[in-house]
């Protein structure tokens, strides 16, 4: 009995409509151990773990906790056996307070009526003995995505279970936070916890986890039990095939004129001026922590949210304030960097997602849709981004969250006179050899002469891809650093506040 | 039309819900039994209804139909429509009028005119009234009104007509419009009314149907306006009116007027058919008239009218 | 909305200004609503004559009775993102449903008691053809709509069934403190669905499903049973607005309620509901209800021509959303 | 769901067994309710005596014409996540509003042309108001049903308003191909809208709005000119739907109309139009119209009691959802 995995997949098996997810998948989690779960986008993690938390049914095959087959058939009866599932798309109810979210369906009561201020105490000193710096009573939707992450995480830590699995669950967070869940996956774990790990950034693998199970198209092709000799580059190879020995293949470029120039920017969100300039054919790699201010000075800059002063140029052309038409007029875009709220169209197909904006430059007599030309568009950009998807008429929304990502890239890529780009953590959810190919189209328009500017919380994507790398912190820029002298501590430093401490999430 | 062929006759009304159609319904269908023709009822609650109404007549054969309509200025169209359709047209209730709002002549009509049982609602009141030696000057009048109804309006304008032409000072009228008709929406109405006249000492009340009255009737016995201060007349004579008699007190519900649906349903459905059947042409007008019903004839008069 | 958020948000500003400014807008937005009814209610008391009277309050508070105690249910429904238009025909056939079986058996209190079971039947029906068979709440409660009101009219041959008992009235007649019982009901439902909806696992999880369904099935939240729930007891508390409505009126009337339905809701989403689920507040129910209300009342008791009374209502209506959106301009980016 | 997907599956699909499948339930999905409509078009062909007939096909053609119209637009509406409430009391507004200008003018063009362009301007204002003021649209478009009504009252004086030119009735009653004008105005409509939904910018941003709004602002798409552009066409299509109607009448009824709003929404959700948004096909929302128009004629036809009717109306709509959801419950999990 003792040696019976804590968790255990067998010949598991799952087919959507057009898809076949899972095909004859299977391994074992032990207790006390962190399993980490890696594949492209598309191969399958999300579905297994939705599967562990009794979300879909299997078609086949069959879960054993500690060596007792279980059948889930709702999130209830998942809940019941011990099993805590963070998904990938994060769930929270937007309106309720953070203590009700990580009560959720729990709440405590006294003579039948909620007892608010146990539950407050409790959340408090877990979240204080998690050293999680969030306020209660705050509610979700005046949160920052990270900090929505950190609630989810912390709702799964706090639901005690044995099973514990994270889809995905740095992929907003930035340096400190993922020091935090680090942390707590390593206190789990000495816990006697099992836990199962999925991620695209491999450092993370490495450092967290203790031996790994490697997917590709809805199958298993490698299982490691330990990760001790195991290389880098076979892991990439396992996963996509392929071999890529530098994922961000950076080549250098000869920068033009200044495309992009911004002067004492501010917006209501964004109250500080803010000033820079971007050449074309350059990248400037945008660093700070969570809360930076760097998603919002970028959607003022954009026209998303309203500018109060200052002045947005695109080729000394200046932009109207809050005029997002008027922007993509010019050639400046901004792909957002929360895809369920701001990106995807969930019920539309792939096809519309990619369209919707450059088809206005392809329509036929003027007015109507150029059917065809969508579609190579859309096939194109599913070839070259290997958007995973039974075909281009799929709805969005049942796609792999990468694979969403890649969609939504794609609309700005398809921009016919792009001349501007700014991209909002475009690598988010996205597979090694996605990124590698995200990467080469930066590069590319960059070669183009487009100016790019790119939001990243991954410090060594912003220092391997940026010709410049330039740190907010607290809504200000704090630094600029050319290629050649950015460092991991440099930038770092420039990124992190004086006084540590009134960050939104502590570091412990 | 050949002889052989069943007689097909088309009840058109336009609230197939109230009390009233469905008993105009139920005496043409005793008079389909007895003459052994098919009777199509069909409700049609506003203008577009009715003309979809008479095409599905046609299409089911029917050789003519009687209709009460929503509008009685529908009246060319609907002639219009019933001739191209080759079928015969009988009116019952509310006669159809022109575009310039005179009577449509040609369409054989039985009914009894809207300001007709209005008049009679208010000789009731004023009769009652006099009987019980009521001062008009400290009296008031409620009218629980639905201008955006034709009859309705018909019905309480001509109630007031007889009023005051009994001597009852039209001042004294206060208008509660009713947003809708039934008889929550009354009482409100009538609500209102009473709080801003707290001067009259008694009230009547009239309006569209009982239903509009009760709602007065209740309003009124909640600020303490009893059977003794209060009288109530309605039209149609319904369930709602009779309920009210069959109390062990007396109401403010003093009465109602009573139309019999038995001569506006039967009689129009004999014509009907023998126009269709033996070609003889009904009266080009029959107007019946209403009787007034109270707590004490009710039972009485009901069955002299075979109810 | 369902609660003063501004502790909370104190806690993540940062300047000790912003703090306060956005303390004072959070006080302004839970607030404001109610602010307008007062307003209303005290221009109106000062121009209109009579409008400030007990008598007037007692038949305001009458008149809206109904709408209140159904709008406390649809609270939940529509907090739930669902949709409920067959109160009407429940309300209708609650009162011709009581008043048939008390005459059949001669006791208001089977009448009563059979009929709040059947209101509840109707709204199990409702939820469990929403929530298990995944049918659209629109379409369902449409047809039940219908149905129900179908065999109002069935039941009641088309006409008002007048109860012989005269113990059935005091429930619509009855006074107590100088308030009548109908009053005093539509309270009761108010303070009894606001504790549901701010203190109890109920109305919390109701406000998890509006806000985000999945979340809240994925935390476990039995949510089918909640939205069956939810519905059950609109169609109970329906029924009991029928039944009182027909102790009023003294009989059970089949064409009672229509468009019942219809205000119930624009009270509701007058008073924030939020269509699309996850917010609501018992205070903006209770204000939006009085709104619609007074609103009747006052231009009645300025005898404005009923024609012209649809354009202020309208236009009321849409002034009060207007200044309640005010707020949300400024939040807005 | 716009179109058949069917050509698209085969060309990328893995196997050829998941292929065919994916290929059949494709089309399964996207026909379900047009086979339902069918099936129950030839039960009723078969067993209900004159339904099957040139002379009622067209009774019922015309019966939904004026609901056919406004479904065209509404679907747009409920496609983009908004709300109509209003259209009812634009048609019969319309309806008054030709008849007065048309008598006073001498002009029935002018007459219509007024008319349209009222009809327009009571959609412009509900979408400006929508989309500008951000104000819910259930609220405002409850508003400016309540005010336009008033002004069809006021205008008219509550009184139809006959027209007494002869020529306006042609276009109610004129046929062309012996089929009746109105007909072919709602099929052109469904037409134009068919190809504005499937094949142009304004329909393919509307459906996108509806899908979510934030992410099609951020892509470029003028929402609030889309959303006002929605409302304005609704508006336009209303009053036209109002004059055609008033033509057959041969008078403006301010009370027409009445209910229209609910049963064009109706039409469009049984029609598989999503009431959530970014969910339309044109197709869907004429067998919706056309389910609803061909129940209604057939209890004519059958001489189905009145109170009856009520529970088959309710009954019909509740098994085509059903039956059409069916295909849903495959792929829920
Ligand atoms: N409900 C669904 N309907 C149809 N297809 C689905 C559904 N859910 C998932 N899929 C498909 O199943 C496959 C596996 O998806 P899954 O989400 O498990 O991938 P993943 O490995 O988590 O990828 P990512 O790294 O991008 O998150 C994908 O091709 C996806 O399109
Ligand atoms: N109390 C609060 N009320 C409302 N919003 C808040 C509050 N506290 C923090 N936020 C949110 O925090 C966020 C600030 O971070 P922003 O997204 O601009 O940073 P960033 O540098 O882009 O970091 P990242 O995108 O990695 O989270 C904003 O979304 C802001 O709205
Ligand atoms: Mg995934
Ligand atoms: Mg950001």
């Amino acid at each position: 009995m003792t040696d019976a995995p804590r968790l255990e997949f067998r010949h598991i098996g799952k087919t959507f409509p057009g898809v076949r997810a899972l095909g004859d998948v299977g391994f074992a989690v032990r207790a006390g151990s962190v399993h980490g779960l890696l594949g492209e986008n598309g191969a399958g993690k999300s579905t297994m773990m939705k599967i562990l938390g009794g979300e879909y049914i299997p078609d086949e095959g069959e879960v054993a906790i500690d060596g007792q087959v279980r059948h889930f058939r709702k999130a209830a009866d998942a809940i019941d056996a011990g099993v805590a599932v963070i998904h990938q798309e994060l769930q929270y109810v937007p309106e309720l307070s953070v203590m009700e979210n990580l009560l959720l369906g729990r709440l405590p009561t006294r003579f039948g009526l909620v007892d608010r201020h146990r539950a407050l105490a409790w959340t408090r000193e877990r979240l204080d003995a998690l050293g999680v710096d969030l306020d209660p009573r705050a509610k979700l939707k005046q949160l920052s995505i990270g900090q929505r992450q950190m609630v989810e995480i912390v709702k799964a830590i706090l639901r005690d279970a044995k099973i514990l699995a994270l889809d995905e669950p740095t992929s907003s967070l930035s340096h400190r936070e993922t020091d935090v869940l680090f942390r707590l996956v390593r206190d789990l774990r000495t816990q006697g916890k099992a836990m199962i790990y999925i991620s695209h950034r491999l450092d993370e693998i490495f450092e967290l986890c203790d031996a790994a199970t490697i997917f590709r198209d809805g199958r298993k092709v490698a299982d490691f039990d330990a990760l001790e000799g195991v290389t880098r580059d076979a892991l990439v190879q396992r996963m996509v095939g392929r071999e890529i020995s530098d994922i961000f293949g950076y080549q250098p470029r000869d920068h033009g004129e200044v495309r992009l120039s911004v002067k004492n920017v501010t917006g209501r969100a964004a109250p500080l001026p803010v000033s820079f300039e971007v050449r074309a054919g350059e990248i400037v790699g945008f660093f700070g922590l969570v809360g930076a201010g760097r998603s919002e000075t970028m959607r003022v800059i954009y026209g998303a949210d309203r500018r109060t002063a200052g002045e947005v140029r695109v080729d000394g052309q200046s932009i109207k304030a809050s005029h997002i038409r008027d922007a993509i007029r010019h050639g400046l875009v901004f792909c957002p960097e929360d895809r369920k709220e701001d990106g995807i169209i969930g019920v539309r197909s792939v096809s519309e997602n990619i369209n919707i904006s450059a088809r206005r430059n392809h329509l036929t007599a003027g007015l109507f849709v150029n059917d065809r030309n969508e579609a190579r568009t859309a096939d194109h950009y599913i070839e070259r981004l290997r958007i995973r998807t039974p075909h281009r008429r799929q709805e969005i929304r049942l796609l792999s969250g990468g694979n969403q990502q890649k969609a939504v890239l794609s609309r700005w890529l398809a921009e016919k006179d792009l001349r501007v780009l700014i991209v909002d953590e475009p690598t988010r959810g996205i597979d090694v050899g996605a990124k590698n190919e995200i990467y080469n189209v930066l590069y590319e328009l960059a070669a183009r002469g487009v100016a790019v500017v790119m939001i990243s919380s991954e410090l060594p994507e912003v220092l391997g891809v940026s010709d410049r790398v330039v740190t907010m912190c607290r809504g200000r820029i704090t630094a600029q650093f050319d290629r050649a002298s950015a460092n991991e501590q440099n930038v770092l430093a420039a990124a992190l506040p004086e006084s540590a401490g009134s960050t939104p999430i502590r570091n412990a | 039309f050949a002889a052989d062929d069943p007689v097909k006759i088309g009840f058109v009304v336009k609230q197939p819900e109230e009390p009233w159609f469905q008993d105009e319904w139920k005496y043409a269908e005793q008079a389909a039994k007895e003459k052994g023709f098919t009777l199509v009822k069909i409700g049609a609650p506003d203008g577009g209804q009715v003309l979809t109404a008479i095409d599905n007549l046609k299409s089911q054969h029917a050789q003519g139909f009687i209709i009460c309509t929503p509008d009685v200025k529908l009246g060319p169209s609907i002639v219009a429509k019933a001739k191209i359709d080759k079928l015969k047209l009988m009116t019952v209730d509310d006669r159809l009028v022109d575009g310039a709002g005179n009577p449509i002549e040609s369409v054989p009509h039985m009914g009894i005119s809207a300001s007709k049982i209005g008049e009679q609602v208010g000789e009731a009141i004023a009769a009652e009234m006099k009987k019980r030696g009521w001062k008009p000057e400290e009296t008031g009048a409620l009218r629980i009104s639905y201008d955006q109804l034709p009859t309705a309006k018909e019905r309480t304008d001509g109630a007031i007509a007889a009023l005051t032409a009994a001597g009852f000072p039209k001042a004294n009228v206060v208008n509660a419009p009713q947003a809708k008709t039934d008889t929550e929406n009354a009482f409100n109405a009538a609500n209102i009314a009473i709080t801003q006249n707290p001067k009259y000492k008694h009230w009547i009340a009239f309006g569209l149907n009982d239903e509009a009255v009760l709602g007065a009737v209740r309003a009124a016995e909640g600020r303490n306006f009893r059977a003794d201060n209060m009288i109530g007349v309605g039209i149609g004579g319904s369930k709602s009116a009779l309920n009210e008699f069959a109390k062990a007190q007396p109401t403010g519900f003093f009465g109602s007027v009573l139309i019999s649906p038995k001569r506006h349903g039967y009689e129009t459905s004999v014509n009907m058919y023998e126009w269709i059947k033996n070609g003889k042409a009904p009266p080009q007008l029959t107007f019946t008239t209403g009787q007034l019903i109270t707590r004490a004839n009710a039972a009485e008069i009901r069955k002299d009218m075979g109810l | 909305m369902t609660e003063p958020n501004a502790a909370a948000i104190a806690a993540t500003r940062e300047t000790p200004e912003a703090r306060h400014r956005a303390l004072l807008w959070q006080i302004v937005d839970d607030y404001s609503l109610i602010g307008i009814f007062v307003v209303l209610f005290a221009v109106l008391s000062m121009t209109v004559q009579y409008f400030f009277s007990w008598d007037n309050v007692v038949g305001l508070a009458l008149s809206v009775s109904q709408i209140g105690m159904v709008a406390c249910t649809m609270m939940f429904c529509l907090a739930s993102r669902d949709f409920d238009l067959s109160v009407g025909s429940t309300v209708a056939f609650a009162g011709v449903f009581c008043a048939i079986v008390s005459n059949a058996t001669g006791s208001v209190v089977i009448g009563i008691g059979a009929s709040l079971v059947a209101g509840a039947l109707v709204g199990f029906v409702n939820g469990a053809v929403i929530a298990k068979l995944k049918i659209n709440a629109l379409i369902t409660t449409l047809a039940t709509m219908e149905i129900v009101r179908g065999l109002a009219f069935i039941a009641s041959h088309g006409q008002a069934v007048g109860v012989t008992s005269e113990a059935f009235f005091t429930l619509g007649s009855a006074e107590f403190l100088s308030l009548p019982v109908p009053v005093w009901v539509t309270l009761a439902c108010f303070v009894v669905f606001g504790v549901l909806l701010n203190k109890t696992i109920y109305g919390r999880n109701t406000l998890a499903i509006g806000g985000n369904p999945d979340a809240a099935r994925l935390a476990g939240v039995a949510v089918d049973r909640v939205r069956i729930a939810i519905f059950l007891i609109q169609g109970l508390v329906a029924a009991l607005a029928g039944i009182i409505l027909a102790s009023r009126m003294t009989s059970g009337q089949p064409n009672a309620g229509e468009g019942f339905e219809l205000n119930v809701i624009s009270a509701c989403v007058l008073g924030g509901v939020s269509l699309m689920g996850g917010r609501a507040s018992i205070s903006g129910v209770l204000v939006g209800v009085l709104i619609m209300g007074t609103v009747q009342n006052a231009m009645s008791l300025m005898n404005i021509d009923a024609f012209y009374q649809y354009l202020v209502r309208g236009a009321i209506l849409l002034i009060a959303v207007l200044v309640d959106q005010l707020k949300n301009r400024r939040q807005s980016r």
